[in-house]
């Protein structure tokens, strides 16, 4: 029962926080409530005995993206909310509509979701999440996830080099 | 214990709150920030899936999904950057010399 | 396989991505390498070279049917295939871009090893045995090509494209994340969480499949059919391939759709099973794509955009492929075709590029109908070269893309996809308009003044790459039996799902 | 001689192409190139010409059936292989092939040599040179391949590059649009064919005419009252009826029948050389032959059958009184050249295949005669092609007047001369038509054959008897003896006149004589017993008793039929010489007046109506749609110049279309979604149904 709680007060923090940011015509706004929906997402992660992506969660998404979004933000004086035009009314209906039927299409599926089998103890579950485990995990010689790994690490090499290449003044 | 189908309707809130700014934000980092709050979603389902079948599945998929986005936040950020450098605008309608 | 024999089954991948890494150290640390205009450029066609030979070599090793890291990756004939194609796209993109980055003054070693990098992502796509791998795959073939795209960073245009095409492809890239979760969801059975593998995939989905399960297949179709730029996920391809850099234009063209077609055929191919729940959705799609594409090409007075939507028409024509492997018996054939259009489609694309490349200057891209006006007096041979992948392209004999038409045609009256047939045929009808205006206007049409044709600087590249694709566009036109030992194991993929 | 050696038909003109079409690169010598390309391209046609000719004498003398196949290519067998498609890459050498190829290149290499004097100027000519023999192969390959894609890839070769030799002159706009009509027009026939095609495949599971094993669709198609497929199940008489309309479909487009025939009468725009070449010997004539090469299919379904009899006499009847108007002498050629296509057609319609070939023969002779003949009058006019301003030129021309007139009476039927022979031999197998509507067609066939003898002779009266009606600068004042043509084409003439070589000459002289005597050679009072070209024929046509199809009893004995069509086609040559004859100053029946005001003239002047109705779907409702589309500027120019109403139409919706691409990334984003959820709510419904 308290858990049933505390995901209310969650989903109410991360649904609100979510609607401000897409709703806010200033970008920090944005950003900030963006920070506070991640925050309450890492501790639904450790609720969920996902320790380690609840650390990773804050670390990089609230901490390093976020820090990197008010930063470019900032950089480039984009403080001041965008003048909002009439134009595009029908675009924000249509949008809403087509978001809504996604939404019950997607509850739909969800809803009727039911585990096939029950869920396993709380403790087998918090032995899952921690960073032993998830590295056993994702080394594992007889396990799928090495090579989508490494392939990361080219991606983050193509991101970096793509930074430098998109930034760096003109020679 | 909260039910699986809690946390995926969570999700879908989220993502669908995420797909809709997409459609209605002007800033293209706004709109970025709303991919984001998408990938987020995904995220959710992912742990929430792993965690009642006892696995650590769903961490793999997230470090995945986290290592992809942290990727494209950089490039798109440093293309944001080079557009305000030439146009000291970024708003998304002004931004349209290709069309039809 | 222990992980030493997947990283020698995946080798052009490792060659590739060394190359890369091998281009951007030597861009940045060697003087020498520096100074030389053309290094990078040409490390990276012996990377690409090098692989192709590797693969060509190992066509028949048996080692190769198996997956390999534990069912990340499939290393079949299929994924073979599809490599020598994308290797042969990488390479001639590489060529095209010696003589494009030198006319605009874009010289940097960085572009090659990003062109590298998307390459390993677009042949990983191909291989992906797995969702999670392919998603991984999609994004370093996009994240590379959004740099790519907005390379030449003071052209306005350029960077809008750049914009564009990063944040629409994003957010496919969240919905194709989202649909992987429900997937993920979607085939859990009792006391097992659910699967990404497509081999287990296969055997966990019953006679009708729940609904989480459809709703993610339907959102991992958005974000594969974005890339392959399949109607209504198209809107974004017109508008960057303009506004890209012309090399650029061509490798996004052809690879991308090359790693995001084999992944919709392997996909699909794993999911005959419940084919009648998926059919009828892929059936409207082919049929917009090909109405949409060929519709919208026709008005369009600028030769990359009007390739923009024949490129879109074109995943149409590939997509009746996809929906001919709902057929059992058609599968092997479906393949087959789907691959032999893959080739086609990437030569003469790729050859027309590279026409537009040749022909444009230090300070102009060639790009606009008027631009190429009277080009037969001019320069008769790029002319006669640009009919043929015109001609190649609107499916008119003796040239490859008629044979790959006629594949298409036949697999989809084997798959008794009627509606898809006789609509392949309608729009070929249209399709000629507009490749036929292009011929027109070189042919026919006199040249303004004021559009000075100054050719490129240092064209070696660009003409070896034009020659290249038009020779095999004509030679496989008219002997396609070249190509069928690569092909028919290419259909094995079947036995070895 | 081995047949192998027989490839080299088809062989030779692809060589003569490769190096008429590369010779600009390794030849820099503009001269000596022209001098090569005189050399080669006419020669290697007439080379071809030759073995067929010895190809034809050694195996036609045989009685055996001479259907040979010959592999293509030995390197790779198939041709394409595909799963269970295989196809490969054979030529037939069979009779129908043979007299197709004998036709091709003769009447082509004539044209090709008559094409050395009158090119000879042109800055263009090696590229002249290089579409033409590329036409030739193509059409060989037309008429040798031995399967429907080989006939099909030959089929849409003629057709891309009639589009480049009718817009040869491209400076003309009005010729690059009519080759643009040409190809468009023709796309809608071949997508007919195409179609035909693939429902042969999945229905005999095969597209070879002929195999080695005997289970070629025409074998397959062998049999009295059934058609096999590969696996011997039944193919039912409705599948036939389908796909035999399907493929007249594409024999209608490339031959220009009724509703398709808009097309051609204005590709006549291109030069003279090319008119004669496309429209009168070869190109049009290719639905006849595959019409023939599918007899054994078509004699299986009576439906389909009578709609190419009933098309054909339609066509060729409605095409003779619209040539009854016409005052530009190549449009009045154009249409009789549909008119005679419709003869050909009626002919394969009731069932006598060989006399439709018979006829695809003798008019391939005297056509191209009359388009040779034309223009020289048109060349020494100075361009002008208005029969209105001609008049009187017997005197100036005499010998394009002798040819012109030998041509004249063979089309028109005057006994004993070619025309009469073949058109007999149609006419004589539409009255004994085995559907009971014999009489019918043949009461047509004879109005037509008249109205054929009319406007024939009216276009002699109006070109060459009546007086003179121009202007002395008109003509060309400088006429060596009866120079006929002088090496440039009519859109450039420019009063610079040459002593006409012999290669203009003779080239129209050996027609001449074919036009004349062939028909007496081949028709049933010929040596050797007679019907020379129809026992030749039989092996390659199916008999219609193969279909359970029997032709009636006899209207009427052959010498009173014979009788009969000379009277009418003497009755008509009389009474256009006597019309004319009495309005010599003029050389008009009407006033111009009075025919603007009939409303019959006006009637076959508008084709009946067609341009109308055309207009009305397609300029009318593609302007509504380009107007709905909001085009203007710079499109609607390239509209315009993507053909006529077709791409109006389809750029009309285009543009609607291209309104929903706003450039804004929102509005992308926004289809998208709605693509995806449709999907999703789709798939969905989809599972829920079951």
């Amino acid at each position: 029962m308290p858990a049933l709680i505390l995901f209310w007060i969650l989903a109410i923090v991360c649904i609100g926080a979510a609607l401000t940011m897409v709703t806010a015509a200033n970008p920090v706004r944005s950003a900030l409530s963006l920070v506070v929906c991640f925050l309450a997402l890492a501790v639904y992660y450790v609720t969920l005995s996902a320790q380690f992506i609840g650390a990773v969660q804050v670390v990089v998404y609230a901490g390093a993206v976020m820090v990197l979004f008010l930063f470019v933000i900032m950089l480039l004086n984009l403080g001041a909310p965008v003048t909002s035009s009439t134009k595009g009314s029908n675009q924000n209906t249509a949008a809403v509509a087509l978001g809504a039927i996604l939404l019950l299409v997607l509850f739909i599926s969800g809803i009727f979701f039911e585990i096939p089998g029950k869920a396993v103890s709380p403790a087998t579950a918090q032995a899952q999440g921690t960073v032993k485990a998830v590295g056993l995990t994702l080394y594992n010689p007889h396990l799928p996830w090495l090579f989508p790994f490494e392939a990361t690490s080219l991606l983050l090499l193509v991101a970096v080099v793509g930074a430098i290449v998109m930034t760096r003044r003109q020679v | 214990m909260v039910p699986v189908s809690y946390y995926l309707s969570l999700s879908a809130v989220l993502f669908t709150i995420g797909v809709v700014g997409v459609l209605v934000k002007r800033n293209p980092i706004q709109v970025f920030m709303c991919i984001e709050l998408m990938l987020n979603a995904a995220n959710l389902t992912f742990i929430a899936l792993g965690r009642f079948y006892g696995t650590s599945v769903g961490e793999m998929y997230v470090i995945f999904a986290l290592a992809v986005a942290a990727a494209e936040v950089s490039v798109g950020l440093g293309i944001i950057v080079t557009i305000f450098r030439t146009r000291q605008s970024i708003d998304l309608d002004e931004t349209a010399l290709l069309k039809s | 396989m222990t992980n030493f024999q997947s990283l020698n089954a995946i080798l052009p991948v490792v060659i590739i991505a060394i190359t890369g890494m091998i281009v951007l150290l030597g861009e940045s640390c060697l003087a020498f390498w520096r100074r030389s205009a053309s290094a990078s450029g040409v490390v990276s066609l012996l990377g690409v070279i090098v692989a192709g030979m590797v693969v060509l070599f190992r066509l028949d090793e048996p080692m190769l049917h198996y997956k390999a890291f534990n069912g990340a990756l499939a290393v079949g004939p299929f994924t073979q295939a599809c490599t020598l194609i994308l290797l042969l796209v990488a390479g001639l993109s590489v060529l095209v871009a010696l003589t494009y980055l030198d006319n605009r003054g874009l010289n940097q070693g960085e572009y090659y090893a990003l062109l590298l990098f998307a390459t390993c992502g677009a042949i990983l796509m191909c291989a992906a045995n797995d969702l999670i791998v392919l998603f991984v795959s999609v994004e370093l073939l996009s994240v590379a090509l959004y740099i790519l795209t907005g390379f030449a960073k003071t052209d306005k245009k350029g960077q809008e494209a750049a914009l564009k095409y990063f944040l629409l492809g994003s957010f496919a890239a969240g919905f194709l994340l989202y649909g992987i979760a429900l997937v993920l969801g979607g085939t859990s059975i009792s006391g097992l969480v659910g699967t990404t593998n497509l081999t287990t995939m296969t055997a966990r989905i019953p006679d009708t499949p729940s609904f989480m399960f459809m709703a993610g297949l339907a959102l991992v179709l958005v974000g594969i059919g974005f890339k392959a730029a399949l109607a209504p996920f198209h809107m974004w391809a017109p508008d960057v391939y303009e506004g890209a850099p012309t090399s650029v234009t061509g490798f996004m063209a052809t690879a991308v759709k090359i790693g995001a077609f084999a992944a919709l055929l392997r996909i699909i191919s794993h999911l005959t099973g419940i084919a009648h729940f998926w059919l009828p959705a892929l059936e409207v799609i082919a049929v917009l794509t090909m109405v949409l594409g060929n519709l919208l090409a026709v008005t369009q007075v600028n030769v990359k955009r009007m390739l923009a939507y024949s490129s879109v028409a074109h995943a149409g024509y590939l997509l009746i492929a996809v929906c001919a492997c709902s057929s059992t018996v058609a599968r092997p054939e479906a393949l087959q075709a789907g691959l032999f259009y893959l080739l086609a489609y990437g030569l003469m694309t790729m050859g027309a590029f590279a026409v537009l490349v040749y022909l444009s200057s230090r300070n102009h891209d060639c790009e606009t109908v008027q631009d190429i006006a009277g080009l037969v007096k001019k320069e008769p041979l790029a002319a006669y070269l640009m009919a043929v992948f015109m001609l190649s392209l609107g499916g008119i004999p003796p040239t490859m893309g008629f044979v790959g038409k006629w594949l298409l045609f036949s697999v989809a009256m084997q798959a008794h996809l009627v509606v898809l047939a006789v609509t392949l045929a309608i729009v070929s009808m249209v399709a000629v308009f507009y490749y036929l205006r292009i011929i027109w206007t070189m042919c026919f049409q006199d040249r303004s003044a004021e559009t000075v044709g100054a050719t490129s600087v240092a064209p070696t590249g660009v003409q070896i790459t034009i020659l290249i694709s038009a020779a095999m566009s004509l030679v496989l036109g008219v002997l396609p039996a070249i190509v069928y030992p690569m092909l028919s194991a290419a259909q094995t993929l079947v036995n070895h799902l | 001689m081995n047949l192998q050696f027989a490839q080299l038909i088809l062989w030779l003109p692809l060589l003569g192409f490769l190096f008429c079409s590369t010779s600009g690169l390794y030849i820099k010598d503009r001269a000596l190139q022209k001098r090569l390309t005189t050399i080669i391209a006419p020669g290697v046609v007439l080379a071809s010409f030759v073995i067929a000719l010895l190809v034809t004498l050694q195996f036609g003398s045989t009685p055996r059936e001479i259907i040979a196949l010959i592999p293509g290519t030995s390197i790779y067998d198939p041709w394409i292989r595909f799963g269970g498609f295989r196809v490969n890459f054979n030529e037939v050498i069979d009779p129908l092939s043979l007299v197709m190829s004998l036709v091709v290149t003769g009447v082509g290499g004539l044209i090709h040599v008559y094409s050395v004097g009158y090119m000879k100027d042109d800055r263009d000519y090696t590229r002249f040179f290089t579409y033409f023999n590329l036409f030739i192969f193509m059409m060989l390959l037309l008429v040798l391949g031995d399967n429907f894609l080989l006939m099909f890839v030959g089929w849409e070769g003629v057709g891309v590059c009639s589009y480049l030799l009718i817009s040869f002159w491209f400076t003309d706009e009005a010729n690059a649009r009519a080759g643009n009509k040409a190809f468009i027009v023709n796309r809608v026939g071949d997508l007919g064919f195409s179609l035909g095609i693939m429902s042969i495949w999945s229905y005999f599971g095969t597209v070879s005419f002929y195999t080695p094993q005997h289970r070629g669709v025409l074998e397959l198609a062998n049999h009295v009252g059934r058609v096999l497929d590969v696996t011997g199940g039944v193919v039912p008489t409705a599948v036939i009826t389908m796909i035999c309309l399907l493929l007249f479909v594409g024999a209608v487009g490339k031959s220009a029948q009724i509703p398709l025939f808009v097309w051609l009468p204005d590709a006549m725009a291109g030069p003279t050389p090319v008119s004669a070449l496309i429209h009168a010997a070869t190109m049009v004539t290719a639905g006849v032959v595959m019409l023939s090469r599918c007899s054994f299919l078509f004699v299986h379904s009576a439906v389909a059958l009578h709609v190419v009899a009933w098309v054909g006499l339609a066509t060729a009847f409605m095409a003779a009184t619209m040539a009854l108007v016409q005052t530009d002498i190549k449009k009045v050629l154009a249409y009789s050249t549909i008119s005679q296509l419709g003869y050909m057609f009626m002919a394969c319609g009731v069932g006598d295949f060989s006399d439709g070939i018979f006829h695809v023969v003798t008019h391939a002779f005297f056509k191209a005669l009359l388009f040779l003949g034309a223009g020289a009058v048109i060349h020494s006019m100075l361009g002008e092609q208005d029969m209105r301003k001609m008049g009187g030129l017997k005197k100036k021309l005499p010998a394009t007047w002798a040819v012109m007139i030998i041509a004249t009476y063979s089309i028109a039927g005057f006994p004993l001369l070619s025309g009469f022979w073949s058109k007999d031999a149609i006419l004589d197998s539409a009255s004994r038509s085995f559907a009971g509507d014999g009489t019918l067609l043949y009461a047509g066939g004879l109005i037509t054959a008249f109205l054929t003898a009319f406007y024939m002779n009216r276009l002699m009266w109006k070109t060459f008897y009546t007086q003179e009606r121009f202007t002395d600068g008109q003509l060309h004042t400088h006429h060596h003896g009866d120079s006929d043509d002088s090496g440039h084409g009519e859109d450039q003439g420019n009063g610079h006149v040459h002593p006409s070589p012999g290669t203009m000459m003779w080239p129209l002289y050996i027609l001449a004589i074919l036009a004349a005597g062939f028909g007496w050679f081949a028709g049933p009072y010929g040596p050797s017993g007679g019907n020379l070209l129809d026992k030749f024929l039989a092996p390659s046509i199916a008999p219609l008793s193969l279909g359970g199809l029997h032709p009636q009893a006899d209207l009427m004995s052959p010498v009173a039929g014979y009788l009969l069509s000379s009277l009418i086609a003497i009755a008509g040559l009389v009474l256009a010489a006597v019309m004319y004859g009495r309005r010599m100053e003029s050389g008009a029946i009407l006033e111009p007046a009075a025919a603007d005001a009939s409303p019959l003239v006006q009637f076959l002047r508008n084709n009946w109506g067609f341009d109308a109705l055309y207009n009305l779907i397609f300029i009318k409702g593609g302007g509504l749609l380009a107007e709905r589309g909001l085009m203007r500027g710079v499109e609607t120019d390239t509209i315009n110049a993507a053909g006529d109403g077709i791409a109006k139409s389809v750029g009309g919706i285009s543009h609607l279309l291209r309104r929903i691409q706003t450039g804004y990334v929102r509005n992308y984003a926004l289809v998208m979604l709605v693509g995806a959820v449709t999907l999703v709510v789709g798939m969905l419904v989809g599972v829920m149904q079951h």
